[in-house]
Order: structure tokens, then C-alpha cells, then sequence
């Protein structure tokens, strides 16, 4: 699953783009969330229950227990700022 | 229509573009929003030298044609326009421009501010503002651009 | 500022004007209001060719003006244009332009509106219009337009 | 006084502007109105009970029961259509 960095994410994590190999257990956003912040370090400082984000599965926002599959494009990036 | 492009647009043509030759327009309304010279999500203001705004190429597009569709469903329009543009901009650069045409004011003026109101909370775009040491700060999120959007949410209670 | 005038203008030129230079303005709301060529004072629409717009040259200039100091006592604007012209138009023809800059996307909006909205039913401009046939018919004043105007009167009940 | 008429008042009436005289007792808007009535025609039609009309003196909207003197411009016009 390619996972997609932005704004003050992107920074902390020091990524914009990776690629992750989904374990079979890991089935909603929320399974993913969780397979981050095991990483530790930055992960587990930028995906903290502090911190406000939003989750994007193949470019449509998502929520927590909406299912992922291997092949999508998984985003995780702030609240939108533009305008 | 929707652009999404890191070039600078000329307004005042984007407008003038959109109305030509069509008789049963009888309202525009746009809205353009500039880069200002000072921060307001702070209390104390502090001056911006520059901006640059990050999005999510792909999705950017997706939401902007989402959301020019639902107004058009929406407002009897003749015509939408949505540019926004990403990358470094300076104070008194232009961010976002959106123009309404319709044969009645009332459904430009609608259309116009619903389209602003939601792009600002659904389009993935983040503004990373510079101070004059060139400093760099992500802007956060405004609760009151998520209450305008959700004002316009058939829904939601009055 | 305000203008009456019989000659057209060019509104991307004026809100290009406007915006210029000043870096504290966030955001530039434009109305403009065309000749459109079907009349909407009737039940079925009958076509219009030209239109004609009397004004009551003095009293123009003394509601623009009011409308303008009301609308700027209201809302926080850096800048407010307000163009009418009087005469003969035809369809697709610019017949208003209004203008206001403010560092505030929801002040520029609502000033704008209540600008228009107000001129709609204070400033002294009656609507001649042709029909194919080249025969004249005074405009009907809308009840929408007093109801309108009515919504910003602090005064008035929710 | 000076009176001025516009859009079907003055298609109607067949004037733009005229100056009168105005009586001792003529004190109010609706005192002019009256007056203009009396001459009868056009007048009487134009400025009759069921019409819709709107009134400026001195280039401000004004009520019946405002006063008027001699020197003022009183202006007869219908709601405005403008925008």
C-alpha cells in the first residue's frame, strides 16, 4: 500500500511517500494508524491520539473503520488550510 | 471548470472570459482571495513575507470537480469557474479565484460563497506561512471556515 | 468610490484596479449585473432586445454614496467600488458592478450582497425594456427584492 | 416647487418636470399629492389611489406626513428597478 504524507506530517515524519506491505490483520484506516505508530520515533509523535489528521483512502476522505486493501493510496495529512 | 496551476491568473480576464456572448447570464459573482502580509491565527498578528501552499495532486482535482458539481445540482448556473494554485506566493498574490454566472443574482452570489466556503474545509491544499526571519509555519485549520461549510448542509439544523 | 455613468466598463479592469498593491486585503468579492435577453417580470418570458435605464441623476449619486458609508460603518472593507450605468443596453450588455475588498473572505461576501441588494431597492433606476417588436414596457419592481434588502435590517425579526 | 417625474409617471403624466406654486395650506407631502390631482387627466390617473408610487424631496426618500415648502424638489417616481 503506497502511504502519502502532507503538510506538518510529511515534515515530522520527514516522508512524502512509502511503500507498506499490509499484514492480513490489518483490514480498516484504523488498522493502519496502528501499524505506523509501532514504527516509534516520529511515527508514534505524528499519529499520537493528540493530534488532529484526516485520512484519505484513494483520494476520498475516510473514516477510522472504513476498509483498506493493499493496492490503495493511503493519505494522511491535516486538516485542509487552502482557500 | 476547475485549474489547479502553480501560474499566477489575471481576474479581471478570467471574468470577462466567462460572461462573453452569453445572453441569459444576468449575474456574476467571483470571489479572488490574496496572500495578506500578516497571520491571523494567531492573537498577536506577526507580518508573512511569503506562503506556500502544498496539496495532494490527484485528489485536489477530484474535490474540486466534486464540489463544482454538487453546486450545480445545487443553483440554476449558466457557468462555474474554480482556479487555485499551489507553490510560493508573496503578499497581494493571488490564491484562489471563483466565479458564479447564472440569469439570477441571488443563485450566483449562493453558489459563489458555498463554493469558498467549501473548498476551504474539503480541498486538500495546507499553507505554510514564512515570517520575515523566513521561518516556516503550517497555518492551522479555522473552526470558523468548518462552521461556514456546515451551514451549507441541507441536514444540518437552522 | 461610486460611478454613474452611461458609458460601459470593463469589470475585469476595475477589480484588478481595486486589488492593487494593497497586501492587507484577504479577499475581493465582485457582483456584476448583465442585460439578459428574456424578461422576468412575466409569467411567460418574452424576449427582450434592448433595455433602458432611467435615473434620477443627484438622488443616484446621494443613495450610492449612503449605501456605500453604510455598507463600510458594517463590515471592515479596504475598499469598495460601486459603478451604474444609465441608458440604452443590449443583452449581454454590463449594466452594475460592485466591489468590496476586505482582509475577512466573510466580510467581502456579505458586503457585496447587502451592497447589491440595497441599490436593488434604494437607488433611483427604473427599467425600460424593448421587445422584439421595439415596444417599451416599464419593469415591475419585485417583492424578492424589498424582501431581500429587508434581511439586513437589524431592526427586522429573524 | 420644482417637481420632477420619472419612468411611467413621466410617460403617463407626458411631463419630466414642472414648477409650481405651492397654496398657504399645502404643508405635506400628501398636501402636493392632492394637488396634483386636482389638475385632473393624466394627473388624477397617474397619482390615483391604487397606484404605487414613491416620493424624494430634496433627493431623500420621504412619507406622507413630511413637510414641504416652496423652494424644495419634490421628485414622483415608481419602486425603483435598478441593478
Amino acid at each position: 500500500m503506497k502511504i502519502l504524507y502532507f503538510a506538518w506530517l510529511r515534515t515530522t515524519i520527514g516522508c512524502a511517500e512509502e511503500e507498506i506491505t499490509l499484514p492480513d490483520d490489518v483490514v480498516t484506516v484504523a488498522d493502519v494508524l496502528d501499524l505506523l505508530r509501532e514504527k516509534g520515533g516520529a511515527y508514534a509523535a505524528a499519529l499520537g491520539e493528540d493530534k488532529v489528521i484526516r485520512i484519505a483512502v484513494n483520494q476520498d476522505y475516510a473514516n477510522m473503520d472504513d476498509p483498506v486493501k493493499q493496492g490503495d493510496e493511503f493519505a494522511i495529512f491535516p486538516p485542509v488550510t487552502g482557500g | 471548470m476547475i485549474r489547479v496551476q502553480a501560474e499566477n491568473f489575471d481576474v479581471g480576464a478570467e471574468i470577462n472570459a466567462l460572461s462573453n456572448g452569453n445572453t441569459a447570464i444576468g449575474g456574476i459573482c467571483s470571489f479572488v482571495g490574496l496572500v495578506r502580509d500578516f497571520q491571523h491565527t494567531k492573537d498577536d498578528a506577526t507580518r508573512v513575507s511569503a506562503m506556500t501552499l502544498e496539496h495532494y495532486p490527484g485528489m485536489t482535482e477530484k474535490k474540486l470537480q466534486e464540489i463544482e458539481e454538487i453546486a450545480r445540482n445545487r443553483w440554476p448556473l449558466e457557468d462555474v469557474l474554480i482556479i487555485h494554485r499551489y507553490g510560493r506566493m508573496e503578499p497581494g498574490e493571488n490564491i484562489v479565484l471563483v466565479v458564479t454566472a447564472s440569469a439570477h443574482r441571488k443563485a450566483a452570489f449562493e453558489a459563489c460563497e458555498f463554493l469558498m466556503d467549501y473548498l476551504k474545509t474539503k480541498a486538500p491544499f495546507w499553507k505554510l506561512e514564512e515570517d520575515e526571519k523566513g521561518e516556516g509555519s503550517w497555518v492551522d485549520a479555522r473552526e470558523a471556515d468548518d462552521a461556514a461549510a456546515q451551514k451549507w448542509d441541507p441536514s444540518a439544523g437552522s
